[in-house]
């Protein structure tokens, strides 16, 4: 296991192991993607409860997921960034940071044009919407933190940091927003987002969440490797790299 | 171990003294932007009363906010961080020393003010002692974990705004049940759990913060 | 294919979805092959001299 | 000063970087009790981020430094033995020059003695000032200070980034003194100067960070 760890903290052996994973990656993406979105929209039954518009589940649910996962990526990476300070799991915190945004983004967005449909408005201050948006604020700020420091080692200290403040801010701000959310608007339960979700619905989802992993890893791969080149585009082993291409 | 922790906080006192003007800012940031609200939202007696406790609270998170610039950025320009690092004693209790001495600089004012203007705000008096009870608990947490963002941004220029984004998302706790609380108490509910909340919080804030606060100290000066 | 779009009038909203999540997806991953050629072309800009 | 074993300073093919740009790279040197390392190098050469990596503020991008053959970062007890004099003060410019010094020591946790603070601001030749806030003291003035600090501490390493800027002549003349006074207690010296310190060649170890200066 530690030889394994140890390897991963050379950024040249880590370059060239993850760049052999990339096509595999993107390929498996586009088909999980291809079937889900044709499974989701054109097979799935039409939900007797909210018509045709539940179909947006298959992309809001995903996203929420992931920016929840993505969060939970970082702070694993910040405290490995911490505790053995390799520039490895800095630079993945930094990449992650922006990937967590956009799906946290998504989320919101298709949350939106979700609650229209089904409730009448863009925007309800209910739990789970509100709850994203903080979430949204916060990987921001973890974004702001590159902007404000030059010294790209600073940076990723500071950054790590605030992913696992985050971590443990993120079950109370949970907690707070929905005990908030049920002080004033008791009737918020008979509103439920995802319908009782029968199996024909259910696959679908599961192979868009599987989508969204297998993008958001490849994504996470191919941006790593850009600031991997970027950060030691000085040293030896990354012109003898670039001199093949 | 507590003296030193207590010459820190008597020389940050001392510090602030000298310098009394900066000791009524956010006084008057309260004053000013708690009269705004009348005239911005209505000032009909009733209405304004269901808004006041949001609106007590929410401008008491901002003042905690515009505050929380000052506690580290005049250390980072002087260099006597560096000299609070080579000190014999943990560096987490110098920290907090140091935070304790915001608090009461810029905390304990709020205990005076806020009851005041709430009174502005068509506050019923019974919710009084609660929001008062409220700010006592509620304001240490906002210095404490304000701390932790001044502390991750006041070493680097342009930290400004950044500082809010930060700790945006560790005051809505604190803005939630102090606020719920205080609106609990302007209908006769009981509060008692919403204090509690608050009260967890604190200690929460009071054993995490100072390590958290240490630690981004040491990383903002490197 | 035309009730398909309509969706029995929920149409705008499911496709606008799908088709902002699709779009900023791949726009992710387009910037991202862009930056690289850009790094690229920096390093051997920077060999030359 | 309490007279034990020898201590040692050590750094092992350290690296420092700012920025993207690396400063220096495999700089190794050990400082032993009664030594002093002189530091020479170009502006922008990494002297000042190398005298704060010696004090634990930084960490070197590459390599270590070991005080007594233990790493320095989180060792408190070597924590306790540095003092710092950089570029910046590290006093209170709203505090007077008493107050300062008052505090400081209360922070070392010694118990200060009046008579202790007025002797060394005396030595350093600001007993006149004492009572002045330190914001109004001249640059020169404030250098007296730091270096007024550094005989109150009575610390085993000193780290003393360009000590003699802004200083007038007969003043440079003592302070000489009491740096040697420091290695004859078999303290440690690391001094970045662009001036030479009239410290016994014996007693020096050289380490110049860009050859190009």
């Amino acid at each position: 296991m530690w030889k394994y760890l140890h390897r991963l903290s050379s950024l040249k052996y880590c370059y060239e192991w993850s760049g052999k994973w990339v096509p595999w990656l993107l390929g498996v993406t586009a088909v999980l993607m291809l079937v889900g979105l044709y499974w989701g929209l054109l097979v799935a039954p039409t939900d007797y409860q909210q018509g045709e518009s539940y179909r947006i589940m298959y992309i809001h649910v995903p996203s929420a997921w992931m920016s929840m996962f993505v969060y939970a990526v970082m702070a694993g990476a910040g405290f490995v960034a911490l505790v053995w300070k390799t520039k490895l799991s800095e630079i993945i915190v930094s990449e992650c940071a922006v990937i967590g945004a956009m799906f946290t983004a998504l989320a919101l967005i298709t949350g939106m044009l979700w609650g229209k449909p089904t409730w009448g408005t863009y925007w309800l201050w209910d739990a789970r919407l509100t709850s994203e948006l903080i979430l949204l604020f916060l990987y921001f700020g973890i974004i702001a933190i590159h902007s404000v420091i030059e010294e790209p080692r600073t940076a990723g200290r500071v950054a790590s940091i605030l992913a696992i403040i985050g971590i443990i801010n993120i079950p109370i701000i949970h907690y707070s927003v929905t005990w908030w959310s049920s002080l004033h608007q008791p009737n918020m339960q008979l509103v439920s987002k995802t319908p009782s979700v029968h199996p024909s619905m259910l696959y679908p989802l599961l192979v868009m969440a599987v989508a969204f992993q297998m993008y958001f890893v490849s994504l996470l791969f191919i941006r790593m490797r850009n600031e991997i080149l970027y950060r030691e585009r000085l040293t030896k082993w990354v012109k003898k790299a670039l001199a093949g291409h | 171990m507590l003296s030193v922790v207590l010459t820190v906080i008597q020389r940050d006192l001392l510090l602030a003294f000298r310098r009394r003007a900066d000791l009524m800012n956010p006084v008057l940031f309260y004053v000013i932007v708690a009269t705004l609200f009348p005239l911005g939202v209505s000032p009909d007696v009733e209405f304004l009363g269901r808004l006041a406790p949001g609106l007590v609270w929410v401008t008491t998170l901002l003042a905690a906010l515009i505050s929380m610039e000052s506690i580290f950025r005049q250390d980072f320009d002087d260099g006597s961080i560096e000299q609070l690092f080579l000190s014999p004693h943990p560096f987490s209790m110098l920290v907090f020393g140091k935070v304790a001495a915001h608090w009461l600089i810029t905390g304990v004012p709020m205990l005076v003010i806020v009851p005041l203007m709430a009174l502005l705000l068509h506050l019923p008096v019974q919710a009084i002692p609660v929001l008062w009870a409220t700010i006592l608990l509620g304001t240490p947490i906002l210095s404490l974990v304000g701390a932790i963002g001044a502390a991750l941004t006041s070493g680097f220029r342009g930290g400004g705004i950044l500082l809010g984004l930060l700790v945006l998302p560790l005051y809505v706790p604190v803005l939630i049940f102090a606020s719920s609380a205080v609106s609990a108490a302007v209908d006769g509910l009981a509060v008692s759990g919403h204090l509690a909340m608050l009260g967890a919080g604190l200690i929460l804030a009071l054993v995490l913060a100072p390590f958290a606060i240490g630690a981004s100290l040491k990383i903002s000066m490197s | 294919m035309q009730e398909l779009l309509i969706l029995d009038g929920k149409g705008f909203y499911v496709w606008s979805a799908y088709a902002i999540t699709m779009i900023s997806l791949v726009v992710a991953l387009v910037s991202a092959s862009m930056r690289k050629k850009k790094i690229i072309k920096e390093i051997d800009e920077s060999l030359e001299q | 000063m309490p007279i034990q074993e020898p201590r040692v300073l050590k750094a092992q093919d350290l690296k420092c970087s700012r920025g993207g740009t690396e400063l220096f790279s495999d700089l190794g040197f050990s400082v032993v009790s009664g030594e002093s390392l002189v530091v020479k190098g170009g502006n922008g050469s990494g002297k000042t981020s190398l005298l704060r990596i010696l004090c634990g503020f930084n960490h070197p991008a590459e390599g270590k430094v070991t005080w007594c053959s233990q790493s320095i970062y989180g060792h408190d007890e070597y924590r306790q033995q540095v003092s710092y004099v950089g570029h910046q003060s590290g006093v209170k410019p709203d505090l007077t020059v008493l107050e300062n010094l008052d505090f400081m020591q209360r922070l070392a946790g010694a118990s200060s003695q009046e008579s202790e603070i007025k002797e060394a601001v005396r030595f350093v030749g600001l007993f006149r000032q004492r009572n002045m806030m330190t914001g109004k003291l001249s640059a020169g003035q404030k250098r007296r200070l730091a270096l007024a600090k550094l005989q109150l501490q009575q610390r085993i390493v000193w780290v003393l980034d360009e000590p003699l800027t802004a200083l007038d002549k007969e003043f440079i003349g003592e302070f000489e003194q009491v740096l040697k006074n420091h290695l004859d207690n078999h303290g440690i010296l690391v001094v970045t100067t662009h001036r030479e310190l009239k410290i016994p060649e014996y007693r020096v170890k050289r380490v110049n960070l860009s050859p190009s200066c």
